[in-house]
């Protein structure tokens, strides 16, 4: 399942909620990013191109089920203004062993950050500085496209 | 009429998030750049680096022909999400 | 933090402690092992080797905190009887960037799966059947005494 | 005493989780094994198997020397927790 949404949600809730009832699912992996309260940034502000997030979100978790089959995924992915210590993302993943969801949650996160349309700013009283995406997010994702 | 989309940092080179223009008769996303930044120098050439990504009717456009009916365009900076 | 418990836990509850206050972490990932209800077994039994569990443990997760320098770890693992869908272990990794939690978190499970003291038991009716590791857990385990 | 402690299935095959004894003077692994399996002759081939590992004092047997005080030993089969 996949949520936009620029309300602010519950980690521990999510992950529970997600494995709720499954009794087949021996391993399940979850990965939260929070606003990093660094330097004085009071707020990071995420912009996102709406319907098309979905959309392409969908493909990467599409992909993900294509390579990991069996696997369930769950994914969150906020929009709007933030505070540090928030959550901004929420990935899990759960299969029958660990080895498929700690690969199939890595691949989500590292195509979410290249892949996914969102743009971020960082919020320093009332100046804003957009974010550049990194070498090393790139790198990341690259490593899927070369393995089988 | 069609609803021209600016993204990230685009948005304040571009002056606004979004606009409805009628869009003429245009062969190439070049002619579409072109028209889309009118007078704005700078915003026409930031629209032509590589890293910006045109989406048109919410696909990226492969190749360089236009779709016949172009009901939406967005310009996307690189991406920082996740 | 380790425990190590026969009483039943919250994943959902620990994940939120864990990142409970913290804004410097900008990725948490966590892991959590459940009693697979497969064919007929009806529960399982965990043995361990009570104060050396504690100590093999602790050497796993000091082991981590070198690798990866700056990351906060937090540890649980059940012994005694469970049932399918309950949870047996907990890991949970947090650090400023997502790729060392990831790394550090799967670290952690592989080294638990091989080095701490603990015999599995599958009860299908009055029945018990030891269960033997896998060849895979020990692949696993290998491949992080043959990286720097 | 010395608490021998018998772990996962070995304490099915010993008859036991663990027993109170009063060891001998003993010089090597070996002979502590034999000590500890007295008559049984399949808890013998099983306690020298390689996979099983000796743990006196709450620390792993390196080498070929037992110490001086033995206060506990635990044999453990192949681990599967997780």
């Amino acid at each position: 399942m996949i949520k936009v949404q620029s309300d602010i949600f519950d980690p521990g809730a999510e992950l529970n909620n997600f494995m709720q009832g499954r009794t087949d699912m021996g391993a399940v992996v979850s990965f939260t990013g929070h606003v990093r309260g660094q330097n004085d940034i009071s707020a990071l502000e995420l912009e996102h191109y709406a319907e098309y997030t979905e959309t392409e979100i969908g493909k990467i978790e599409i992909q993900a089920q294509r390579r990991w089959p069996g696997i369930h995924t769950h994914i969150i992915h906020r929009y709007g203004k933030m505070k540090p210590g928030e959550p901004i993302v929420f990935v899990a993943v759960c299969s029958a062993h660990r080895q498929d969801s700690f690969r199939a949650a890595t691949f989500l996160m590292d195509s979410l950050k290249t892949r996914a349309p969102f743009w971020k700013k960082e919020i320093s009283g009332d100046k804003g500085v957009w974010i550049e995406p990194k070498a090393s997010d790139y790198a990341a994702e690259k490593q899927w496209t070369n393995k089988v | 009429m069609t609803r021209i989309v600016f993204l990230g940092w685009l948005k304040e080179m571009a002056g606004c998030a979004e606009r409805q223009v009628e869009l003429p008769s245009l062969a190439t996303p070049e002619e579409l750049i072109a028209f889309v930044a009118g007078d704005n120098q700078s915003l026409a050439e930031q629209l032509a680096e590589p890293s910006i990504r045109m989406i048109i009717n919410k696909s990226v456009l492969a190749g360089k022909t236009l779709p016949d009916t172009i009901e939406e365009v967005a310009f996307m900076p690189p991406l920082s999400g996740g």
